[in-house]
């Protein structure tokens, strides 16, 4: 929902596609800098539990659970020319859907949620991955930029459909 | 009309001359990569025949405790009792067969089914039959006869829950044979024992389970080309990418692993206590390599599919946790199907290790391995390209080389190397891969 | 070289073996739940060799109206021709072997084959062939030689369509016997006969066929409780679960169904008209069993997959539909290869019923049968469950419970009960579904 | 499209939005203070038909024909501990794409297309349906607020490819 | 991201929900209107390619390289009535996400980039198709109506996962 | 314990009826067109036995250049070395069998594996081992023995690569045989020879390859009624439907194509550059066909699953490109699986044709053939529809009419008709797909 200006909105909706455009176009890179420097990136684990027992992600499993300087490590591979799993390239096409623009629990900040389709192919086989999640980030202004703080990716899956997390979510 | 041979009868010719070519060449059949009809022999005559990982115990640490697992399409139910005793219960109601089970996790006292509401207790007693004398008469059911089915064999390895199907397989200890000797140094660093880091990361990969597991049990030789890019970032905290040619590589009974060297006295970056702890802990033939060759198991593969990997990476680009931090994951590779492995990857830390170093230690596995592990991602691509190569005709005459070691190197003499099993002083080697193969033909060609 | 059995002769050992446990222990082995092998049997014993229920006449009313239906893989054509005859047509040129009709539903008095234009008549006849004596000479084609295919057999038992593929099958009416008798319940309650409501609802579901079979051949013991969840939110309306205990379980050749008992004079709360018309419409005996026992079959298999099921459920929470409205659906489980459903589900009613009952009755089916149905829902996480967890190597050994009824129940005396075949004056037994079982295997093992 | 004003849009943009976040959380039953007291529900049935025949949807036939009064039952259902089908809960992920917004046929209403891809999977088997459909929504704004009058969920399915529908669309 | 005001994406989003309604209905006629008397339509042919190679689209091979007059040849084959790939008709559904508007080269010309996932099923087997491509678009106002002047839709596949094109993206 | 026969010999008894029908009776047996064991046949007796086309010379113009290419499932590296020799490499590293190559064409020298970091050199030579002594010892490895394998058989026919899994398969040149005189018409209009545009389209389609190769080969009779759509909308420019029926269809060996007529000196409306070279270059014996008889060949296929069409389609609906343009292209059917095809479909072009024409010539085929040829798009429905319906038990007793011609057409004499092989006056006959299948059972029943 919009519990913020429409402008606001506006800037977070820019922001999420400028990003999708960026890991779609694997511009690793640039896609970093779009955290802050005390950025968390952090994908749990899902158990398949009973109602009861809730949704079932993890506190201390996680797929990724990462800081800005981690996240630069994983960049800089990328960047080498031996990543294999990424050379040739996946095909990625994020489809960002569903984004829910609150105040943040800082000002300067806001809490947007979003849901995430990931279709991903890769080499010249007929067969592609989905990966689905909401996403669950909290975007704070710096010197007029929006920048990611927070995102916690909350998977659809209790058994990831792909063979690795060579991209991002 | 010409009598076309049987895929059974062409799947066993395609093993007898894979083992042939292993034996009396150093040569393995790649076809053995990918044919539908070694798939079913593999359920068959290695999965329901051997000693298959499940669960770490504390994964289940309280009375009531379960988990699910599998070995490939049966699903078992490892419970802990309220006296604390593990069962692995086969996860089908005796009734009309519905799964009882349906949640990965939880803590529960019984397991009742929805079908017909039969319950049974987390030993597997069958403990309630709505309406018994209505639908089985006066005496109702012989409550022992359709008590749950435990897994024919369960055993417990410190720590680590294994199940078999078959009622015939060896001891567990036995089993494991001179391998434990190893896997002590894995297992035994510290006196309170190993806990796993909440659940198993869990994912799907187009790949033959065996690729990963001759993988780990000895090739120490891929490093330096398909892991070239974590040193290259500086994930992989080694300057020269050959570092890993000097070690020893091990074959022990079916299982085999690698030593790898470390800087004297640095032991894997682990902390002070758990240093200290180690070489209190383990026996003195084992505290003497790592005093005085500085080595310490890298990797490890317990026959058929699991798996072990000591390790320590960096976990960020700059600041404290640019240097190696130790970990120490446990991983099966579970076969889904002709070409498909589910991979279970659990990440294992020492009870009594700082709080701070478990969460480190856990987050320098996962930026190296599991799903996003900037190395595993690559054995991924690895794995799965052999596989999907391997499916044609081609594969059927294609023979690869695993004959790295035979022209020069020799067994350190058991004199000179205090372990068991049979040590060989260099690592870019393929006797234990060849152990895991002829493990293999072994059970396939039973 | 030790010779490896074949598949087809593992999957002949599974059957023998399931066969003699049943017959001899009241036991099942669960294997036959889910096993490559055994679908490839089923294919080619039973659904290649029994009637199949098709279609209802009332689906396709008027002259030129079609429709699309399978056996398994088998595309079939049920027409209507201008005379209101009905035909069963194999949906392939005979030209080069294009689908002919691609619609599942229409009216048309031809069917035009796209590839190469070859015309046919709705009755099968071939009645254009586009530059015919340019292709086939001056003689053209055998008219009559290159006539469409129809199904093997066809017959039309009380408005119900079956086709089989078997030219030898006995004739319908025999193939269904005494379970016409009970058969009447559903399908005679007015002398204007029965009608669907719009088109069935089709869906898919990971289950193997045999047990959406066998639970509607009887199984009146799982209500208490798979459908706990209807009676506790006032969907099903009734106090005590176990309301269906009592009734009466029967066996008719390879059929068999279920009664449930009403409130006298209730008779599942059918409108006034329809009560009228089935004490008038049934025989004398079918009628004393409503006024005098007051039951009424509620499930039935016609073996191999065409089930029935009569019942009566509220449609809402509160106001006039917060009360039992009666329903009666018709389903068939197609297989669509291992382990795996396409559910056809119909609402059929009585022709001259109050249209605003016609369409309560069909969202009380809705609200609990079909694939949003509140009761269904639960029946298909049963039936994908069973078949989930007997696909590895345990459902091998694994035997599961068929003796309800067998130490306590004795038939009704022939004297005592009006119908034909076998009753049991109870419902949580498993008569009915062992004579599934038996059905299954004189087939599959001939 | 949008025929309302930027605000009309906005409101039911989030109407739809919170909708989707209440099924995907299981919030069953504040989902069903969505709706109206008069609410109709419905999904037809789907027969593949040639073109001159239109689209194939059944007036009869129907997945899903339903009633404020109805749809009560069914969450009651789902609230009971034997919903077996439901417990452990579906994984699922509404993406609802598409809006557009029109005028609606009383005042106080508006209609409301949207296309819906519902992510589901379920267990820990490494499997996910996938069913597709538009929706069209009649809005209708009581006191204030915009309840749910109408929602016909025509799918692009003659086969439904879910082994049952424990969810809502 | 939105380089233009706010305005004008209102009017770029409504009309490609109108344009993706209109296929998804099969008003192809209609939809052809859509397109300037110069519009080109492409869909380049995609090869599995080393990153330093670039994305891999081909400027030589297309599975679309369509102006308004070819485009109007196919629209006439589908109003036949012997478009057998066609009839029975397709199900599809175009869902359009992570809508960018940016200033076009010319005046009254904007650049907008989509998503695209697109949702495809026929006749009565549980099957069904997905592609996947970004959709790069010029959009020209032409008498206050805005048109596509140009369409390169660019597939996330070195394979096509459907067995024709007898539909548009 | 009845014995089931195994899937194989059921496969083989298809077989065996199935050639006995078209012999004898001009029939086929619908089954062949989808039996799973069928297609295990098919990739052993047909794509492993006979010569396959995988590349064109044009594809990879330069040294270093090099594209993937597949038989079924086995991958081949087709490069361009520095001396401008090709090389057709099987695509599996020798060590440990990774896919060497990833990408689907580049250019580059060497082929580096990134398991271990074997390097190869584009001409399969085995040329870098990484820390060969450590590995293998002082003596290395025997780089000759450990070098790429290549494909059994490669050998070029008109620029167009072709690879052959079976080292006793005959020359290409023999197999192609008198095919050769016809395929001129395809390849030889210019001395410049031809050249691809652009790399192939590819995509998947549910359908059975040898639909598509039996219509390539000679179906001129569908044109009128599947095509229908395209004539109405004035992309096919003809104003009557049957304008195919007047033709030539030739058998030649394993293989066969089919002769249309073009207005006298239309020459397809080839430019006149392009005319006159055809004129020129190629045999007079051609060259009188084409100005005398004023036929060129539209479609072919050279067995088992290459295809040819050449022919000549509107563009646009009004202006210049509304008049037929010519083109030409070539096709593989890549069998994937039971009823699974990848085409590849190439677009060929003189290399000295005018640039404008060459582009206009790729859109003409774009709109007409290819994934979104409006021509192509009901083919594939075709194809893929007569695939879904074969799948059954019926299809095992439905006969398919290939007597098109039997009754009433001889061949031409041979004194009458310039070329080799026979040529029948006519093109609404099944001579050539008859062919087709004579071919198909030598090679599946040998
Ligand atoms: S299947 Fe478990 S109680 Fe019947
Ligand atoms: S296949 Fe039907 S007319 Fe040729
Ligand atoms: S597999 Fe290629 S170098 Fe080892
Ligand atoms: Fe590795
Ligand atoms: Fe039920
Ligand atoms: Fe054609």
């Amino acid at each position: 929902m919009i519990e913020t200006s429409v402008e606001t909105y506006w800037e977070v909706y820019s922001f999420l596609m400028h990003e999708a455009e960026l890991l779609d176009e694997h511009h690793e890179r640039e896609w970093l800098e779009l955290f802050t420097d005390d950025a968390e990136y952090l994908m749990p684990v899902r158990v398949n539990r009973e109602r009861v027992d809730g949704d079932g992600f993890s506190e201390e499993a996680f797929y990724f659970e990462e800081t800005r300087g981690s996240l630069e490590l994983r960049v800089r591979r990328l960047e080498t020319e031996y990543a294999w799993a990424e050379d040739p390239p996946s095909r990625t096409r994020h489809f960002v859907t569903n984004i829910r623009v609150a105040e943040g629990g800082e000002e300067n900040e806001v809490a947007v949620r979003s849901n995430l389709l990931l279709y991903r192919s890769r080499g010249s086989v007929p067969h592609y991955d989905v990966l689905s999640a909401e996403r669950k980030d909290v975007l704070r202004k710096e010197e007029g930029q929006w920048k990611l703080k927070k995102r916690v990716i909350l998977l659809d899956h209790s058994v990831l459909t792909t063979h690795n997390l060579s991209v991002f979510l | 009309m010409i009598e076309q041979p049987t895929r059974e009868r062409e799947t066993q010719e395609i093993l007898q001359e894979a083992k042939r070519a292993l034996e009396e060449e150093g040569k393995l059949l790649a076809k053995v990569y990918n044919e539908p009809g070694i798939f079913e022999f593999e359920a068959k005559k290695i999965f329901a025949k051997t000693w298959i990982f499940l669960a770490h115990e504390t994964e289940i640490p309280w009375p009531g405790d379960y988990v699910l697992r599998r070995i490939i399409d049966d699903s078992f139910i490892v419970s802990r009792d309220e006296d604390g005793q593990i069962h692995v219960l086969f996860n089908m109601c005796r009734h009309r067969g519905m799964q009882l089970c349906r949640s990965d996790a939880g803590n529960s006292s019984h397991f009742r089914c929805p079908y017909h509401g039969y319950t049974y207790t987390n030993t597997g007693k069958l403990n309630g039959v709505p309406f018994q004398k209505e639908a089985y008469g006066p005496d109702g059911l012989d409550k022992d006869e359709w008590a749950m089915t435990p897994a024919p064999r369960m055993e417990i390895y410190e720590g680590m829950i294994f199940a078999s199907l078959n009622p015939e397989v060896p001891p567990l200890e036995e089993y494991i044979g001179d391998m434990g000797w190893y896997l002590d140094f894995y297992l035994k660093k510290s006196p309170a024992g190993l806990e796993v880091v909440g659940a198993p990361q869990r994912w799907v990969m187009p790949a033959d389970w065996k690729l990963a597991a001759e993988n780990f049990i000895g090739d120490g030789y891929h490093t330096q080309s398909t892991h070239m890019s974590t040193i290259k970032a500086g994930i992989m905290r080694v300057k020269n990418p050959a570092y890993l040619k000097d070690g020893v590589q091990i074959t022990a009974g079916m299982h085999g692993c690698l030593f790898m060297g470390f800087k004297p006295g640095s032991y894997f970056n682990y902390p002070q206590s758990i240093v200290d702890s180690m070489l209190e802990n383990l026996e003195p033939e084992q505290v003497k390599l790592l005093k005085e060759s500085s080595i310490l198991p890298l990797n490890a593969t317990v026959f058929p599919n699991l798996s072990f990997l000591h390790s320590a990476m960096a976990i960020e680009a700059e600041g404290p946790l640019a240097t190696s931090v130790p970990y120490l994951t446990l991983r099966i590779w579970q076969p889904m199907g002709p070409g498909k492995i589910e991979v279970w990857s659990w990440c294992l830390v020492e009870k009594d290790a700082p709080e701070e170093f478990k969460k480190n230690s856990n987050r320098a596995l996962l930026t190296t391995f599991g799903a996003s592990g900037t190395l595993e991602q690559d054995d991924a691509e690895n794995w799965s390209g052999v596989t999907r190569v391997a499916a044609g005709e081609m594969s059927g005459q294609h023979y690869l080389n695993y004959a790295a070691g035979l022209a020069h190197v020799e067994p350190i003499p058991d004199s000179e190397w205090p372990g068991p099993g049979t040590a060989y002083p260099k690592n870019y080697v393929d006797f234990a891969q060849r152990r895991f193969w002829e493990s293999y033909f072994d059970h396939m060609l039973k």
